[in-house]
């Protein structure tokens, strides 16, 4: 019930009212649109605020702590991606190109949805560690990393089975499915690695960290004070393209859904509770949730385009954009703060930790 | 003013086959192509609204017919299949054929 | 003496200036030009942000007053669409088309004189009913769909008039000019109705008055403190689209010349003194009065140009822009701004409401 | 690669025009099709400053001979009279002419 | 429908090309043309990133074979030694033949 | 060893660090890039920002004061354009067109250079005079127009000569070089003076100067506290183009490279010690020395490629934005900072204007 509570109080904040708002523009057809010069770039300013805030944090506090949360964000997001494979592959019978697509999509991290995260616990009056930007940095890649990896190799596998059971003149086929799959894979990485996301976070983090709260005040005002206004106007177009996507939702199929709302609540939940045992504070726990229970729906498709071309972007967009962020956002954030308001009141968090720990293996 | 007769491929495609596009050309040493972003409606569905990974693109390239065989031939095999797109070729001609 | 005092104050804020800069720099042909996506957006953050601001001002004050207005406002509207069309068919001699795409023009009303209204009472010091933005967005397709309604008739009426008259073997010449307006009726209804302005306009009304003052904190900045600097903007661009529409006006004539300076003159004044008579505010007033004299120039022609393609886009649009709408935000608005100033100093409102219905009538 | 012979239709219109086409092409049957915009000058006069509305924009259409025909009529007699507009027509060849 | 022979000339340059291209076709009388911005690559090297100014644009006229010849011997004498510039002519058909 | 720390502390800045990290990001091969919209919006409202600050400062201080600086800026900035071409054309064996336009860009002012001074003196707590706005305006044109003008009649002398020497069927061939320069000098002159930054620079210095301190108040959110930050995210780009460019720099040739980092220093610190001798406050004097230091790489190619369009642009373009641009505001603004310091409490400036005037000629 409390959370009950938490999920309508969340439900009339700006960002959420807009982005719903944007749904329903784009239900009733109206030619509401965020200019596409506008839309491109509030992502990059949302990047670069979160990363000015981060590093100035961080130099505030050390990174120090920062290595453990950050060791476990990248095994959980790696053994998750796996653990996402698998249930795609033998339950939901996704071919392998989807399976892998689908398994990294979420396994990767969302920037929008993290920046709504932030202004949730703003809206709570909770802080949570600043390193965390760095966390969302080094986690975007490598979900993707892992399953283009295992794509290649599962691709490779199969061309040897194809060429020892095929006559040569049928390599060309083969060729049209999978075509040079083996130098793809370091250009995809450059590519995913190079991505305006990674790049403008990073950069900001450090920038952040260089400037220091002192250098940042001149530019506060655009880089702080305007950060929920900003998210809500991106929240319009993510709502619109959310909306325009909803009719989509029945090609995603019945399991797919369930998918798209059970492994994010599993995986969030997960990471609140690890968070919380490594000891970060209880809005911290809820951020680092947050980033495992989140699908990419920006940067996904621009590498695993390249990366798995065989794979249908419809399912992987449709499903975390149009399932996946409304729910983070409206219902697993109240839910994970909950949680982990929870186990941050409750005590001997070290046995959690074993309790987890556990669990996982 | 002599004029002199060449072909104009043009290739529409999702904007993120944009590269694999430029470069199957560059493989065929070809430089010379004019782009642009357009939205569409086709097999693939309605694309240019939303996100700008969702858009199209125009790429338009002028070759000679000997060329021009080889890289219909190897868009058509390794991209097909897998990306929204559409190919087509005109005959146009020219001023300046060694530019090509 | 008054007025002209008031008007030169007028003249010299940001707002008039930058809009007067606009049309000199399109008159000395330089090639100063806001960007497509900015001058684009910028008419839907003035919406949200005169919507959410109403939205706020309804929660604190209720609704219930804005009943009364709202109908005046509809039926006074209604009354000036009808009324243009007479001067402008009998004394003007516009054909039928141009006759209800211009008297549904300045019918409708504007957003964009709406924002700089609120502006100027905000120079003077003067605030108005919250729920004018919900007689803004309702007012949006009044004028439209009236107009378009009574074309349709008047053009299914020539249709049948001339099948009688003329051979069967000549339908098709008629179709050309008229081709199934019959069905088009709804679709255009659809389209004015979920047309981007009104509904943002209600979208951030409802919002507003969902989130309160307290939820608008966090986009305070954004949404309010913003604003004038955002129409300042807004209206270098205007200024360059007027500009460049000043040569047109030869070829509108004098006639719709002094139209487009008498009518929103009258529709306005007319405005003023029943808002004063149903009670509102002195800026409420001005607001009202500034509802009625406006026209439209950009949700007109995406209605107009498809409800009534045979009317002269090139008409409407620049009597609307590069007359009316220099005139109403530059002379206009402090001629109200006196007479609502002098009504409601002076005593025995009902009176005059009485005055008004006569001359209605 | 065997390429086979099929029309493009190009139309350059007004951009508060492009839902006709739009709608007239859906009746034909056509669903394939490629825009974006652009600006002009012509008999009404310089198109593409001031407003989005008061833009212009491209639409193409590859579409075979047998309903080339009918669609051009259409718009003729439907658009011509009241929206500024320019049609033409070119030869292109495709290599999947059952796409079209 | 009867359709009608014409020429379409399509010139892409650099978009500080694009006035000495209109006041050029001004000076042929031609005063219809559809104008958009393109990236590209030639022999100049890539453009459209950067600075708008680094941008190319697409002319486009449609025009009567009688004047073809003379606009394409201006262009080619004045603008192609200085600026970044293809063109190209194509063969299409029109409607209405006296609108060009 | 004071000029080292001042460049570090300004190397630390926001603006400065975001430069870089463009040029990183570029250099990398991201795909990271500010909306084209977005980057040509911002350069109008850093100038809209400056001229109406200027036009402020100048109803409060008065603009008697500015003919001497004024007249002074013209004078150094002719004198330093015919110097440049002389040492490109004879030092450098730069041909007529390329000398003339490399000189013209060096002799011109820099928008965006401008900007970031302004900013770096607010890092440093130091104002400078507001009429430096009008000189920005006035000189951006003033080496264009001689320029332009030179070049001309060189060009008319050579194709006099050349008719002279060859045979009248050859004129084709000379045309294709130089065709009708004649008549284009009014033609690039209009274009000029018309040319946005200088409408928009001029425009905001009237608006500011009529609407003063309380009317600025009203948009001094958007126009004053948002400027830092809107630089920052302008110099993003600026660092990405810079980047982008870098591998250009081999083709600009060691001879260019030294003279686009030997020429600003000289003329800034001319700048700075001529400014110090006319009266101005020491951070005037920097600004004035940037003024003379600057190169111009947005207005330049649009003025230059019509006006001599056989330069080559990406001559000018990448040794104005590649490497004098980026030595400008981290390097050359400490240095000029520094001496103006220095001077500025020192004593006898008339001596030191004696001292520079003999300099000079
Ligand atoms: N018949 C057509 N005429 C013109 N463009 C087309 C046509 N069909 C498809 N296209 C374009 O090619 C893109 C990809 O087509 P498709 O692979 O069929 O989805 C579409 O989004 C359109 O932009
Ligand atoms: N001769 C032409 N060549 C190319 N495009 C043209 C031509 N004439 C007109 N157009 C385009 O068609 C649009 C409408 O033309 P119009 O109906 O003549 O005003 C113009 O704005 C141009 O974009
Ligand atoms: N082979 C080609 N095919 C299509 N467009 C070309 C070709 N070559 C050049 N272009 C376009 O023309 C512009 C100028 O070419 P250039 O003068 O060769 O640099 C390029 O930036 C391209 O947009
Ligand atoms: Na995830
Ligand atoms: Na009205
Ligand atoms: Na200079």
């Amino acid at each position: 019930m409390d959370i009950l509570q938490l999920i309508q109080s969340n439900l009339l904040t700006p960002v959420i009212m807009f982005f719903l708002f944007g749904i329903i523009a784009a239900r009733i057809k109206s030619d509401l649109k965020i200019p596409e010069a506008i839309s491109e770039f509030l992502p990059i300013y949302l990047l670069a605020a979160i990363g000015l805030h981060g590093g100035i944090e961080m130099r505030n506090t050390g990174f120090e702590n920062m290595l453990v949360p950050m060791f476990a964000a990248i095994v959980l997001s790696l053994l998750f991606t796996l653990n996402h494979y698998q249930i795609l592959r033998r339950l939901g019978k996704f071919n392998i190109f989807d399976s892998y697509a689908l398994a990294s999509t979420y396994g990767a991290v969302g920037a929008v949805t993290f920046s709504v995260g932030l202004s949730f616990l703003k809206d709570q009056g909770v802080t949570s560690e600043g390193y965390l930007a760095a966390v969302l940095a080094v986690l975007e890649p490598v979900a993707f990393i892992m399953a283009i990896f295992l794509t290649n190799m599962a691709v490779s596998k199969q061309i040897r089975t194809k060429r020892q059971s095929f006559a040569k003149d049928d390599a060309s086929d083969i060729d049209m499915g999978v075509h040079d799959t083996g130098t793809k894979l370091s250009q995809v990485l450059h590519e995913s690695l190079t991505g305006k996301a990674i790049v403008i976070l990073l950069g900001s983090i450090v920038i952040g960290y260089a400037i220091g709260e002192s250098g940042f005040s001149s530019i506060k005002i655009v880089f702080d004070e305007m950060f929920t206004g900003a998210i809500v106007i991106f929240m319009i177009e993510m709502g619109i393209v959310a909306g325009q996507r909803l009719d989509d939702i029945k090609k995603v199929g019945l399991f797919l859904t369930a998918f798209a709302v059970i492994m994010p609540t599993f995986n969030g939940i997960i990471g609140v509770l690890v968070a919380t045992a490594m000891g970060l504070s209880l809005g911290g726990a809820v951020m680092f949730g947050l980033l495992l229970a989140s699908a990419s729906f920006i940067a996904a498709p621009a590498v695993l385009r390249h990366a798995i071309p065989q794979a249908n972007p419809s399912l992987y967009i449709t499903s975390a954009l149009g399932i996946t962020f409304p729910y983070n956002i409206i219902v697993l954030l109240p839910i994970m703060f909950t949680v982990s308001a929870i186990v941050h009141n409750a005590e001997g968090s070290i046995d959690l930790f074993h309790f987890i720990a556990k669990d996982l293996i | 003013m002599k004029l002199y007769d060449i072909k104009l491929l043009t290739i529409t495609c999702e904007i993120l086959a944009q590269k694999n596009i430029i470069d199957l050309l560059k493989k065929h040493e070809i430089t010379g192509y004019t782009t642009y972003e357009v939205d569409g409606n086709g097999a693939r569905g309605i694309r240019g609204q939303g996100f700008k990974n969702e858009k199209n693109v125009k790429v338009e390239v002028i070759v000679r017919e000997e060329k021009l065989h080889d890289v219909v031939e190897e868009i058509s095999r390794t991209l097909f299949a897998n990306f929204a797109m559409v190919l087509y070729v005109s005959d146009v001609s020219v001023v300046r054929t060694e530019k090509f």
